[in-house]
C-alpha cells in the first residue's frame, strides 16, 4: 500500500519517545483555576455566575453568545471569587472567571443518553450544550462543524489522527486507551451529518495506534483506516484531505466544500463522553513534555488548571528550561506567565532547554528556495514576509498571504532563520485590517 | 511656487542644483556613448549647449506667436535645424570629431535635455533670462561629460585630453571604455552624487534634530513623574 | 543649388503642414477642457503628497481647490505663504489654517512602563511586530511599545525617540500629517490642533489595581478629573477621556491627579518656542 | 544569411540598449511591470519597424534623387511624428478598447533616441529595403529583451535594500552595465 | 494582570518568540564554510598543478574580498558580516576562475569588483542579481583580456600540450583535447576548472548534504548533452562532442559552484531546470559561435538576469487553486 | 478654424524656414564636406602606395579600387578598398597591391569598431607594417605567438586572434576579388 | 509574482454604461520628456482615459485605474505584435512580386494588409462586451468626494 502525504512539509525530530508510553494520569483540581470567557474561536461566552456564587462541578458558569460560540462550565466545585481579567496563552488578558476551589468532589453532569438511540438533532444540542470545541488545536465550536448548511453535500468525516507536531502524544493515548471512545465518537458524527463514510488519518510513526484503530474496525465496512505520511503538517486539515482524498480545498473555502468534515481524535472522545456520560467539557487531556520538564507525562486536568500546576505534577521544571509552550512546538505560543490556565483545546505544554531554543543569528533571506520548496500551500514565505517588511501590504495580499495558515514549516527549514512566520502573521493582521477599511469604504 | 530668482542664480542651477545628467538624469544617451574620451565629452557638450542656446533664445523670442497645439512639434523642428546646422559644420570644419561622435550629433535631437528646458523654461521666459538657463544648463552637461570622459579616459587610456597622466606601470582598465564601463562608471557617479546631496541634506537634519534633543531631553526628565513622586 | 533651396523649402514646408493638420485633427477629436488654474495651483504646493488637508495628494487638492470644494487654508504643510498664493490665484479670500500637529499620549517610558517579569522578546524590533507577540516586554498592553515605527513612519523628520524610550513629536516641523498615527499599532498618537494642550496621557482601559501597577503613569481611573469637570472629561472603561467641546480647563483639579496622566503638553517634552536655538527658529 | 547576421547582430550582440547607449531613458524610467515592460517593447518594436521602412522610402525616394541629405534629421522626425499621430488615430478608429487599453503605450516610449538613431544608422549603413526592416525588428527585440530583463530585475529589486543614494537610476545603470558585460559573451558573433 | 510571582519562575527569563520553536540544524554560516569545504580538492589540485603562487591568489581575493564587505558595511552602518563567510566565498570562487599566476593586484581588483559592484551595491548577501564572483570576474575579462587570457602550463603536463586551454585549442587550432587529461586536470585552464575529478568530489558532496538543488548541474548536463549533441550530429568534424564541452573549460565548476548559487538561480525547481538548459543553450552558442572561446561565465551571467523572469513564470499555483486559474479577486 | 489654420500656418512656415536655412548652409558645408573625404582618400592612398602621385577611380569596378600612377602617369598599382566582418562588426580597409597583384604595399585601416586597445591594435603600428611588401601569393597566412617564418605570413596580435584573421581575410577576398575582375580582362 | 499592472491616479469626470472617464494628470516626469512629441503633441497637462467601473464610482472621485492588467499582453499583441508579423510579411511578399518599384508597392502591399488585419479587429471589437475586458478598470477608490456621498 502506498503511504499517501501531500506536497512539500518537513520532517523535525518527533521527541514522541519522551511520552508516547505513559497510561494518561488524572490530575486533581488545584486550590484556584482561572476559565477564560474566550475558550473557543468566536464571540466570548456571557458569564452567569457572580463573585461569590457557589458552583459545583459540570455547572455553567457562561453560556454561548449567538451561534459561534460556547458555553463554559466550572470543572470543580468552589466560589466564584472575582471576574477579572487574566493573561491567558496567547499572552493577552481575558475577561475571566476565576474560581477558588473547596476540595469536594461532587459533579452535576447532564443526563447520560444511550448512543445507539440518540436523535441527530439531540447529539446537535448535546455538543452544543457541553461546550464542546475542536481538539486539534483551533478550538472551533463543535456543535458549529456539525451544522453544516444543507446545500453542502458532506461524503465523508475524516478523523484526524495525525498528531504531527513533535512532542505530543495526546491524540496517540487516547487511540490506545479509549479506542472505543474514538469509534463511538466518530460515529455519532456520523449519525449527525447522515454520512456513511468515516476515515481516521493516522501517521505511519503510530504503527500501534492504527493496529489497534484497524482491530476495531475490522467489521466495518464504511469505516477505515488510512495511513499517511509522518511528516509536518500531515494534520493540518487542508493536508489530510488532499492526502486521503486528493482533493484541494481552495483558499478561503472550508472542508465541506469539498464534501469533509474532520474531527481530531480528542474531539470524538468529547462527544461521546458528553453523550454517554453527560459530561460537558471541563478537562482537558494534554502532554506535558519536552527536556526541560522532569518527568514527562500525558495527563489530564481539569480546565483552568494555571500551568504552573501542571508543571509542579509533572516534577516541575529542569535547571536550564528556557521555554514554555502551550500547544506543539510548531504552532504553539510561548508564555511568559505560568499562571496563564489550561483551556479548553489545550493539547500540550511543552517546555524547551536552553540548548534547543539558542537563537541562531538572523540573516539576510538568501533566496534558497528551502520555504518555498517546503510550504505546503505553495506560497512563497520569503516575498511574503520581504513584502511585509516593505509595509507593501496590497502586495503581499495578492501573492496570497491570508492563505497562510501559519504552521511554521517555512520558518523552521529557513537556513537564514528569518522568522518567516512572525512577518506573515504582521502582514495577515495589516491586510486583514485593510480589507476592513474596503469594505468599509464601498458601503 | 516661482519666485523670481537672480539672473546668476538662473545660470548656476544649472551647474549643480538642477544638473542635467547628475540631478534630472537627462540625455543618458550621448552621454554614454560619446565620453570614452574627455574631448568627445567636451565636444559633444558644446555641440549640445549651442543648440541649447540657440533654441532657447529663438524659441523665447517667439514664445507668443507658437499656439499651444504646435508648442512642442515646433520646438522639435527647430531644434532639428540648429542639431543639423551643428552637424554640417563639424562635418565641414571638425571631420575628425564629427566621425568620433558618430551618429550622436544628430541625436542631440532627441536629448531631452533640450527639449526639457524649452518646455520648463524657454517657452515660459524672456530671452534673457532664457539664455542664462540654456548657458548654465548647457555648462552643467558639459560639465558633467568631462568629468566622465575625464574619468574613463584616466583609468581606461591612461590619460586625460591625449596627455598620459598614468604612470606606466598602471595597467589600463580597458572596460572603462567599453559600453559596459560606461554604464558602470555613470551609475556609480550617479550614487556617489546622490550620496554626497543626501549626507548633505541628512547632516542638516540630524544637527536639527540634535538641537531640538538637546532640549527636549531636559524636559523629559523634569517631569518624569518617578522623580517627583 | 536653387532647385535644393525650393524643394528643400517645399518638403519641410509640406512636412510641416501635413503633421499640423493630423495635430489638428487630433486636437479636435481628443479634446480635453481643462482649468488651468489647476496646473497653477498644483505647482504652488508643496507637492509633499503627505494628505493632510483630507485629500488624495497634492494634485487632488488643486483640483478640488479650483473647483472651490475645499477651502485653500487645508493645505497646512505649505504654510500662510502657500494658502495666500493659491487664494491670489483664485481670487478668493485667504483663510488661515490652524496647525495641525501629532501627541504622543502614552509617558509610560522605560522608568514608568514595569516590564514583564519573566518575558525577554526575541525577533524584529518593530512595534507591530511586538504587538503581535504576547504584547512585547511591558505589562501594560495600551502603552507604546517603544520600537520607533512613528518615527520610521514621519517624512518629516519631526520625531525621534528620547532616551526614556519614547517617541517625541518636535511640533515646529510637524506637519500634522497623520503618517505616525497610522503607523502606531497602539494608537498612541492623535493629531490635533496645536493650541489643544491639555490631553490625557495614557490608553490603558486596566481596572485601577492593574494599571497601578502596570505603570507609574497611567490613568488609575480614580476619577477625580471627571468628577469636577462638569463633563470636561468623561470615564470611559477605567479611563479618562476629554470632550473638548465642553472642557473648561481651569475646572480640571489637574494638581490632583496622582499620576499626572492628566497634563498639558508642553509640560512634557514638547518644545516651547524660547527653547529653541536661535538658528533653528 | 546576411539578414539573418543584421537581425542578430541588432538584437544581442549590439545590442540598441546595451552597447549603443540608444533609449536610455526609457530604459532607465522602465516600469517596473513586467507585462507594461512587454508591451511598451512591442509597441517600439512596430514603430521601430514602422520607422525603418518610411524612413528608407523617405531617404532613398526623395531625399537622395533631390540632394536634400541635410534635410535628414528635421524631415525623418517630422515624418515619424506625423505617422505616429496618424497610427494613434488610425488605432483610435479601429478599436476604441483595445486604444484605450494600451494605446497610450504606442507614444508614450517608443520615442526616443532608439528611434531615429535606427533610422539615421540604417540610412548611414545603407542598408537595402528588407535589410532595414530586419534591422529595426531587431533592434525592436532587443529592446524588448532589454527592457523586460530590466522590468523583472526592477522588481526584484524593489525588495533589496540598496543603498538609499544608489536607489533608481544608479542601481539601473549599473545592472545595465552588468548586463552589458553578460552580452559580451556574444561579441564576435556576427 | 496578576503577574506571577512564584519563587522559581522569577530566576528563569522566559523567551518571547513566535512559533514555530523548533529550527532546522542549518544557518547560512554553516552552509557557506560547507562550500568552501567542497572546495578543497580544487584548490588543492590547482596548487598541485600550478604552484604554490597560486596560493597567494587564493589569499588575496578572499582577503580583499572579506574587506570590502567589512568596510562597505562599516559605510553603511551595518553590523558586519564577514563570518557569515559568504563574501571569502566569493572571494575564493574568483580566485579559482583566474588563470594561473594572474596579477595579484588585478586579482584584487576583481574582488573589490565582486563584492562592491556584484554584491554590496545590491544590498548585501541575498540581494544581488548577478553572480558576485562571475561579475568579478567578468569585469576583469573586460578590463585586462589579455592578462586573463594568458594560461601557464600546469606543472605536470604529460605531453607537450601549449598553453593554450583545451577550448582555445580547439577554437583556434581546431585540436581537440583527450578526456582522460581534462578529467585529471593536468591541462591549461583557470586554478578550479582543470580538474573535473576534483570539481565533481566537491559537487557531490554539496548534492549529497543538499545544500546543491541537484536540479541545477543535472539540467545544466543534460542541457548540453542534448544542444552539443545536436551541433555534434550536425557536424562533427567542426563541433566537438558534447563529452568534450562538458569536460572542457569552466562548464563543470560553474554547473556545480556557480550556477548553483542559492541567491542568483530561481527558487523553485522547475525553474532551476529552465536556468540550467538556458544556460547549456547559451554557452554551446558562444563556444561555437561566438568569437570567445569559453563562455561559462557570460551564459551564467545571462541567465543570472532572467531569473526573476523565471520565478516567475515558474510560480507555483497556490494551494486548492487550479493552474492557470486566477485568484480572481474582487474589491 | 482660425485654431487650425495658425497651428497649421505655423508650423509651415517653421518648416518652410528650416527648409531655407538648411539649404543655405549645406551650400556652404558641402564643398568642406567633398573636399574632406578627398583629402581622406588621397592620404590613405598616399599611406599605401608611397610612390603614387596620381590616381583614377575604377569606374567598372563593382567594388571601390583604385588605379595609382606615378610622377609619370605610369601605372605602379592599385589601392583597393574592402570591408568584411571584424571581432565587432565591419572592418573597412585599403590595401596597396602591385600591379601584378602578388605583393601588398602597404595597409591602412579606414574604418573599424573594434575593441578599443585590443582589437584597434590592427590599425596600428606593428601590425600594419607586417604588410609592407607582404607576398599574397600563395594567399596571406596567420601565425600565432611565433615570430612569422614564410613572405606571405604575418603574426596575430594576442588576444585579438579574431580582428587579425578578419583582416588577413579581406584583404585575400578582396585581391581575389580584384583578381577575377583582373581577369575578366577590363582593364 | 506580483499581480503586475500600471497604476495611474485619476478624477473620474464623467460616467456613462459604468465606463468611467478619468482625468490624468500628466506626472512630473513627463515634463522633460523629448517623446512628448509623439505622446502628447498638443501639451496637454490633463489626458483623459476612459476605464471600466466595476465597483460604482461617481464623478469627483479619485480612482486608482489599472491599465491593463491580465488583458494587457493580450492587447499589446493583437494591436502591435499581429499586425507587425502582417506587414513585415506583406513587405517580404511584395518583394518577392513586384518588379519595379519594388520599395513601394511592396510598402503598399503590406500596410493594406495591416489595414485589413485593423478592419478585421474593429468589426471584432465593435461588440460592446468583448472589447470591455481590454478596458482599463478602476481598481480602487483612494479618496471619495465627499460631495457625492450622501
Ligand atoms: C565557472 C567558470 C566560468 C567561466 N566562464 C568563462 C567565460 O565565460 N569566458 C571565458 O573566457 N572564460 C571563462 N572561464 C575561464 C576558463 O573557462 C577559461 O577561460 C577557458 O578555459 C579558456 O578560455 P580562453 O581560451 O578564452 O582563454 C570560466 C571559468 C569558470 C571556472
Ligand atoms: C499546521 C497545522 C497542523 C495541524 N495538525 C493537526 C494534528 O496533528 N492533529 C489534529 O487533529 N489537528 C491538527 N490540525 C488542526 C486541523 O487542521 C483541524 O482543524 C482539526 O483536525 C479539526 O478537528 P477539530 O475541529 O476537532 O479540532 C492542524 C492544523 C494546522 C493548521
Ligand atoms: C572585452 C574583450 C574584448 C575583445 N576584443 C577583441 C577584439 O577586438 N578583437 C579580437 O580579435 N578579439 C577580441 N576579444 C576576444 C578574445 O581576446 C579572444 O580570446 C582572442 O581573440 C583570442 O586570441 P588569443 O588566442 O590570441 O588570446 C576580446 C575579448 C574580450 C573579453
Ligand atoms: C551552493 C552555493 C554556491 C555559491 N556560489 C557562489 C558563486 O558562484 N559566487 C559567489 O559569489 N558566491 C557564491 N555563493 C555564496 C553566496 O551565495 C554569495 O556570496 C551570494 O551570492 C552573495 O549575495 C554560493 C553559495 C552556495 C551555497
Ligand atoms: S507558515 Fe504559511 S507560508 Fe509558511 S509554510 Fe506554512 S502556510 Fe506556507
Ligand atoms: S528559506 Fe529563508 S533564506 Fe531560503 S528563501 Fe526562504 S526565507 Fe529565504
Ligand atoms: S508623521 Fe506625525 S509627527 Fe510626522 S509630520 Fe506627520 S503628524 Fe507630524
Ligand atoms: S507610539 Fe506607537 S509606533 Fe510609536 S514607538 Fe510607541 S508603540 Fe511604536
Ligand atoms: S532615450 Fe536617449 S536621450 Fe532619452
Amino acid at each position: 500500500m502506498t503511504i499517501k502525504t501531500f506536497r512539500g512539509g518537513i520532517h523535525p525530530p518527533e521527541y514522541k519517545e519522551l511520552t508516547q508510553n505513559s497510561v494518561f494520569e488524572k490530575v486533581p483540581a488545584p486550590g484556584q483555576i482561572f476559565l477564560p470567557l474566550t475558550q473557543h474561536l468566536g464571540r466570548q461566552a456571557i458569564p452567569v455566575v457572580k463573585k461569590g456564587s457557589v458552583v459545583t462541578a459540570g455547572m455553567l458558569v457562561a453560556q454561548a453568545d449567538g451561534f459561534i460560540s460556547a458555553p463554559i462550565h466550572s470543572p470543580v466545585c468552589g466560589t466564584v471569587a472575582n471576574l477579572g481579567k487574566q493573561i491567558t496563552s496567547s499572552g493577552f488578558p481575558k475577561d475571566t472567571i476565576t474560581i477558588i476551589t473547596n476540595g469536594q468532589t461532587e459533579a452535576a453532569f447532564m443526563s447520560p443518553m444511550d448512543p445507539e438511540t440518540i436523535t441527530p438533532d439531540d447529539i446537535r444540542k448535546r455538543v452544543a450544550d457541553a461546550g464542546i470545541v475542536g481538539q486539534g488545536g483551533a478550538a472551533f465550536p463543535t456543535s458549529v462543524k456539525l451544522t453544516p448548511p444543507p446545500e453542502k453535500l458532506i461524503e465523508f468525516v475524516i478523523l484526524n489522527g495525525c498528531e504531527c507536531e513533535p512532542y505530543l502524544t495526546r491524540d496517540y493515548r487516547f487511540m490506545l486507551e479509549r479506542p472505543d471512545a474514538v469509534i463511538g465518537g466518530l460515529k455519532l458524527i456520523l449519525k449527525v451529518l447522515g454520512v456513511q463514510k468515516g476515515i481516521m488519518g493516522i501517521e505511519n510513526n503510530k504503527p500501534a495506534a492504527i493496529e489497534k484503530m484497524k482491530n476495531y474496525l475490522r467489521d466495518e465496512k464504511d469505516l477505515s483506516v488510512v495511513v499517511v505520511k509522518t511528516k509536518y503538517p500531515q494534520g493540518a486539515e487542508k493536508m489530510l484531505i488532499k492526502a486521503i482524498t486528493g482533493r484541494e480545498v481552495p483558499p478561503g473555502k472550508l472542508p465541506m466544500d469539498v464534501g469533509a468534515v474532520m474531527q481530531n481524535v480528542g474531539t470524538a472522545v468529547a462527544i461521546y463522553d458528553a453523550i454517554t456520560k453527560g459530561e460537558p467539557l471541563i478537562t482537558a487531556a494534554l502532554t506535558v513534555s519536552g527536556k526541560g520538564i522532569k518527568n514527562p507525562k500525558n495527563l489530564i486536568v481539569p480546565v483552568g488548571t494555571p500551568i504552573k500546576d501542571v508543571i509542579d505534577h509533572c516534577g516541575g521544571l529542569t535547571d536550564n528550561a528556557a521555554k514554555i509552550i502551550v500547544g506543539g512546538p510548531m504552532m504553539g505560543a510561548a508564555q511568559y506567565d505560568l499562571s496563564s490556565p489550561v483551556m479548553k483545546a489545550t493539547s500540550g505544554i511543552l517546555v524547551l532547554t536552553k540548548d534547543e531554543v539558542e537563537t541562531k543569528q538572523e540573516t539576510t533571506c538568501v533566496r534558497c528556495g528551502k520555504c518555498v520548496e517546503v510550504c505546503p500551500l505553495n506560497l512563497l514565505p520569503t516575498r511574503l514576509a520581504r513584502l511585509t517588511q516593505l509595509q507593501r501590504y496590497e502586495d503581499a495580499e495578492m501573492i496570497g498571504i491570508t492563505v497562510c495558515m501559519e504552521c511554521g514549516t517555512c520558518a523552521y527549514t529557513c537556513p537564514s532563520n528569518i522568522p518567516l512566520v512572525q512577518w506573515i502573521r504582521l502582514g495577515k493582521q495589516k491586510v486583514f485590517r485593510l480589507q476592513k477599511e474596503r469594505s468599509a469604504s464601498e458601503n | 511656487m516661482k519666485k523670481q530668482v537672480t539672473l546668476s542664480k538662473e545660470f548656476l542651477k544649472g551647474l549643480w542644483d538642477i544638473n542635467p545628467i547628475f540631478k534630472q538624469v537627462l540625455g543618458m544617451c550621448p552621454t554614454l556613448a560619446v565620453t570614452v574620451s574627455a574631448i568627445n565629452g567636451i565636444a559633444m557638450g558644446l555641440a549640445t549647449t549651442f543648440v541649447l542656446v540657440c533654441a532657447s533664445l529663438l524659441i523665447s523670442t517667439i514664445r507668443k506667436l507658437i499656439p499651444t497645439q504646435v508648442r512642442i512639434a515646433s520646438f522639435i523642428v527647430i531644434i532639428a535645424t540648429f542639431v543639423t546646422i551643428v552637424d554640417l559644420v563639424m562635418k565641414a570644419k571638425f571631420p575628425e570629431l564629427s566621425k568620433a561622435l558618430g551618429p550622436f550629433i544628430p541625436l542631440i535631437v532627441v536629448n531631452c535635455l533640450i527639449l526639457g528646458r524649452q518646455e520648463a523654461f524657454a517657452s515660459k521666459s524672456k530671452p534673457l533670462r532664457a539664455l542664462l538657463d540654456a548657458l548654465g544648463n548647457g555648462a552643467g552637461f558639459l560639465l558633467a561629460l568631462f568629468v566622465l570622459g575625464g574619468i574613463r579616459e584616466i583609468i581606461g587610456s591612461r590619460t586625460l585630453l591625449g596627455f598620459q597622466v598614468m604612470p606606466n606601470g598602471f595597467e589600463p582598465w580597458l572596460i572603462m571604455i567599453l559600453p559596459a564601463g560606461a554604464f558602470l562608471t555613470l551609475g556609480l557617479l550617479l550614487g556617489f552624487a546622490n550620496l554626497y546631496t543626501g549626507r548633505r541634506d541628512r547632516f542638516e537634519k540630524e544637527a536639527l534634530q540634535a538641537q531640538y534633543r538637546s532640549v527636549g531631553k531636559e524636559a523629559v526628565f523634569q517631569n518624569d513623574p518617578s522623580e517627583k513622586s | 543649388m536653387v532647385l535644393t533651396f525650393i524643394v528643400a523649402i517645399v518638403t519641410m514646408g509640406g512636412l510641416g503642414f501635413i503633421f499640423a493638420s493630423a495635430l489638428a485633427v487630433a486636437d479636435k477629436k481628443l479634446k480635453v477642457v481643462e482649468d488651468l488654474r489647476i496646473a497653477e495651483v498644483n505647482e504652488i504646493l508643496p507637492n509633499a503628497n503627505c494628505g493632510a488637508c483630507g485629500n488624495a495628494g497634492c494634485y487632488d487638492f488643486a483640483v478640488k481647490v479650483v473647483q472651490g470644494k475645499v477651502d485653500p487654508s487645508k493645505c497646512t504643510v505649505g504654510g500662510q505663504d502657500v494658502i495666500d498664493e493659491v487664494s491670489r490665484i483664485l481670487g478668493v479670500e485667504a483663510g488661515s489654517s490652524t496647525k495641525m500637529v501629532a501627541r504622543v499620549l502614552c509617558r509610560g517610558g522605560n522608568a514608568e512602563a514595569a516590564q514583564k517579569e519573566n518575558a525577554a522578546y526575541y525577533g524584529p524590533q518593530s512595534c507591530s511586530v511586538q504587538a503581535l507577540v504576547g504584547g512585547g516586554d511591558k505589562l501594560c498592553f495600551d502603552g507604546c511599545l517603544g520600537g520607533g515605527e512613528c518615527v520610521d513612519a514621519c517624512q518629516f523628520n519631526a520625531m525621534y525617540m528620547n532616551d526614556n524610550g519614547l517617541p517625541v513629536v518636535i511640533e515646529e516641523l510637524c506637519t500634522g500629517c497623520g503618517l505616525c498615527a497610522k503607523a502606531c499599532p497602539r494608537n498612541i498618537i492623535e493629531i490635533h490642533p496645536v493650541d489643544r494642550t491639555l490631553f490625557v496621557f495614557c490608553k490603558n482601559h486596566d481596572d485601577p489595581k492593574t494599571s497601578k501597577k502596570v505603570c507609574k503613569a497611567a490613568c488609575i481611573a480614580c476619577g477625580i478629573c471627571a468628577r469636577k469637570s462638569d463633563g470636561g472629561v468623561v470615564m470611559l472603561d477605567n479611563l479618562a477621556v476629554i470632550n473638548y467641546s465642553k472642557l473648561d480647563i481651569s475646572k480640571i483639579p489637574l494638581d490632583k491627579c496622582s499620576t499626572k496622566a492628566i497634563d498639558f503638553v508642553h509640560a512634557d517634552v514638547q518644545i516651547t518656542e524660547e527653547k529653541i536655538p536661535a538658528e533653528v527658529s | 544569411m546576411e539578414l539573418f547576421l543584421i537581425f542578430i547582430s541588432a538584437a544581442l550582440v549590439n545590442n540598441f540598449v546595451l552597447a549603443y547607449f540608444l533609449g536610455i531613458c526609457p530604459f532607465i524610467g522602465v516600469s517596473n511591470k513586467i507585462s507594461s515592460a512587454f508591451s511598451m517593447g512591442l509597441a517600439t518594436t512596430f514603430v521601430m519597424t514602422i520607422t525603418a521602412i518610411v524612413s528608407w522610402l523617405l531617404f532613398n525616394l526623395i531625399l537622395v534623387p533631390y540632394n536634400l541629405e541635410f534635410l535628414q534629421i528635421p524631415s525623418f522626425i517630422l515624418v515619424i511624428a506625423s505617422l505616429v499621430q496618424f497610427v494613434e488615430m488610425f488605432i483610435k478608429k479601429v478599436s476604441q478598447p483595445l486604444y484605450r487599453a494600451l494605446g497610450i503605450f504606442l507614444p508614450l516610449i517608443t520615442t526616443n533616441c532608439a528611434i531615429l538613431g535606427l533610422a539615421l544608422f540604417a540610412s548611414m549603413r545603407e542598408y537595402t529595403f528588407i535589410e532595414s526592416i530586419i534591422f529595426g525588428v531587431g533592434a525592436g527585440v532587443g529592446f524588448i529583451l532589454a527592457l523586460v530583463l530590466m522590468a523583472g530585475i526592477r522588481e526584484e529589486l524593489e525588495l533589496a535594500d540598496v543603498p538609499k543614494a544608489f536607489q533608481g537610476a544608479p542601481i539601473t545603470l549599473i545592472v545595465a552595465g552588468i548586463l552589458a558585460l553578460a552580452f559580451m559573451g556574444f561579441a564576435g558573433m556576427i | 494582570m496578576t503577574a506571577s510571582d512564584s519563587e522559581e519562575n522569577k530566576q528563569i527569563r522566559f523567551d518571547l518568540t513566535t512559533s514555530p520553536h523548533l529550527h532546522s540544524k542549518w544557518s547560512t554560516q554553516k552552509v557557506m564554510w560547507l562550500v568552501v569545504a567542497s572546495l578543497a580538492p580544487s584548490i588543492f589540485t590547482s596548487l598541485l598543478f600550478f604552484g604554490l603562487y597560486q596560493l597567494l591568489i587564493i589569499a588575496v581575493a578572499i582577503l580583499f574580498a572579506a574587506g570590502t564587505e567589512y568596510a562597505l558595511q562599516v559605510m553603511r552602518n551595518k553590523q558586519p558580516t564577514i563570518l557569515d563567510g559568504s563574501a571569502m566565498l566569493t572571494g575564493l570562487l574568483l580566485a579559482l576562475t583566474l588563470p594561473p599566476n594572474f596579477s595579484l593586484s588585478a586579482t584584487a581588483i576583481g574582488s573589490v569588483v565582486a563584492v562592491g559592484l556584484g554584491k554590496q551595491i545590491f544590498g548585501g548577501l541575498g540581494f544581488n542579481i548577478f553572480n558576485p564572483a562571475l561579475v568579478g570576474r567578468a569585469f576583469l575579462q573586460a578590463a585586462f583580456p589579455v592578462q586573463i587570457t594568458t594560461w601557464s602550463k600546469p606543472h605536470l603536463a604529460v605531453d607537450t600540450i601549449s598553453s593554450a586551454t583545451p577550448l582555445a585549442a580547439f577554437k583556434f587550432d581546431h585540436v581537440s583535447t583527450e578526456i582522460g587529461p581534462l578529467f585529471f586536470g593536468n591541462i591549461g585552464g583557470s586554478l578550479g576548472e582543470t580538474s573535473a575529478l576534483a570539481i565533481l568530489a566537491g559537487g557531490f558532496f554539496l548534492i549529497a548534504i543538499r545544500i546543491v538543488n541537484w536540479q541545477i548541474p543535472v539540467s545544466m548536463i543534460l542541457g548540453m548533452i542534448i544542444f552539443g549533441g545536436v551541433f555534434h550530429l550536425i557536424n562533427p568534424a567542426v563541433n566537438p562532442s558534447p563529452l568534450f564541452h562538458i569536460f572542457a573549460g569552466g562548464f563543470l565548476f560553474g554547473a556545480m559552484f556557480m550556477a548553483t548559487d542559492w541567491v542568483t538561480s530561481p527558487i523553485t525547481s522547475s525553474g532551476m531546470w529552465i536556468f540550467g538548459l538556458g544556460i547549456s543553450l547559451i554557452l554551446v552558442v558562444i563556444r561555437l559561435y561566438g568569437g570567445l572561446p569559453e563562455g561559462v561565465m557570460y551564459s551564467i551571467l545571462f541567465m543570472n538576469a532572467f531569473v526573476p523572469l523565471i520565478n516567475r513564470l515558474t510560480q507555483p499555483a497556490i494551494f486548492g487553486i487550479k493552474q492557470g486559474g486566477q485568484n480572481e479577486k474582487s474589491y | 478654424m482660425k485654431k487650425v489654420i495658425r497651428m497649421i500656418l505655423t508650423l509651415s512656415i517653421i518648416g518652410i524656414f528650416s527648409g531655407g536655412v538648411l539649404s543655405k548652409i549645406n551650400d556652404w558645408a558641402v564643398p568642406y564636406i567633398e573636399a574632406n573625404k578627398k583629402a581622406a582618400t588621397e592620404k590613405a592612398i598616399s599611406l599605401v602606395q608611397p610612390e603614387g602621385k596620381n590616381y583614377e577611380r575604377i569606374k567598372e569596378a563593382p567594388f571601390e579600387a583604385y588605379k595609382v600612377f606615378d610622377e609619370q602617369n605610369n601605372l605602379i598599382g592599385y589601392s583597393l578598398v574592402y570591408e568584411g566582418n571584424g571581432f565587432q562588426g565591419k572592418i573597412r580597409l585599403m590595401a596597396g597591391v602591385s600591379v601584378d597583384l602578388n605583393k601588398i604595399t602597404a595597409l591602412e585601416i579606414l574604418e573599424q569598431v573594434e575593441t578599443p586597445g585590443l582589437g584597434t591594435k590592427v590599425t596600428k603600428e606593428p601590425f600594419t607594417s607586417q604588410f609592407n611588401n607582404l607576398i599574397t601569393t600563395p594567399q596571406i597566412d596567420w601565425v600565432k605567438g611565433v615570430k612569422p617564418d614564410k613572405p606571405n605570413e604575418i603574426q596575430a596580435i594576442t588576444g585579438a586572434t579574431i580582428s587579425s584573421k578578419a583582416v588577413v581575410a579581406i584583404i585575400n577576398s578582396g585581391i581575389d576579388q580584384l583578381r577575377n575582375f583582373h581577369d575578366s580582362g577590363v582593364k | 509574482m506580483l499581480k503586475e499592472q500600471l497604476v495611474e491616479e485619476g478624477i473620474v469626470s464623467e460616467i456613462k454604461n459604468s465606463v468611467a472617464t478619468v482625468m490624468l494628470a500628466n506626472k512630473e516626469s513627463c515634463n522633460e520628456c523629448s517623446a512628448k512629441l509623439f505622446c502628447n503633441p498638443k501639451g496637454e497637462d490633463i489626458r483623459g482615459l476612459s476605464a471600466a467601473d466595476p465597483i460604482g464610482v461617481n464623478v469627483g472621485d479619485r480612482v486608482i485605474v489599472s491599465l491593463g492588467g491580465e488583458h494587457l499582453l493580450t492587447a499589446a499583441l493583437l494591436l502591435y505584435g499581429v499586425p507587425l508579423v502582417i506587414l513585415i510579411a506583406g513587405i517580404l511578399t511584395g518583394y518577392y512580386l513586384f518588379e519595379k518599384n519594388t520599395e513601394l508597392h511592396s510598402t503598399f502591399l503590406g500596410a493594406s494588409l495591416t489595414g485589413l488585419y485593423y478592419l478585421v479587429i474593429h468589426s471584432c471589437s465593435r461588440k460592446e462586451n468583448r472589447g470591455k475586458k481590454f478596458l482599463p478598470k478602476i481598481v480602487s477608490v483612494e479618496h471619495v468626494n465627499p460631495s457625492t456621498k450622501q
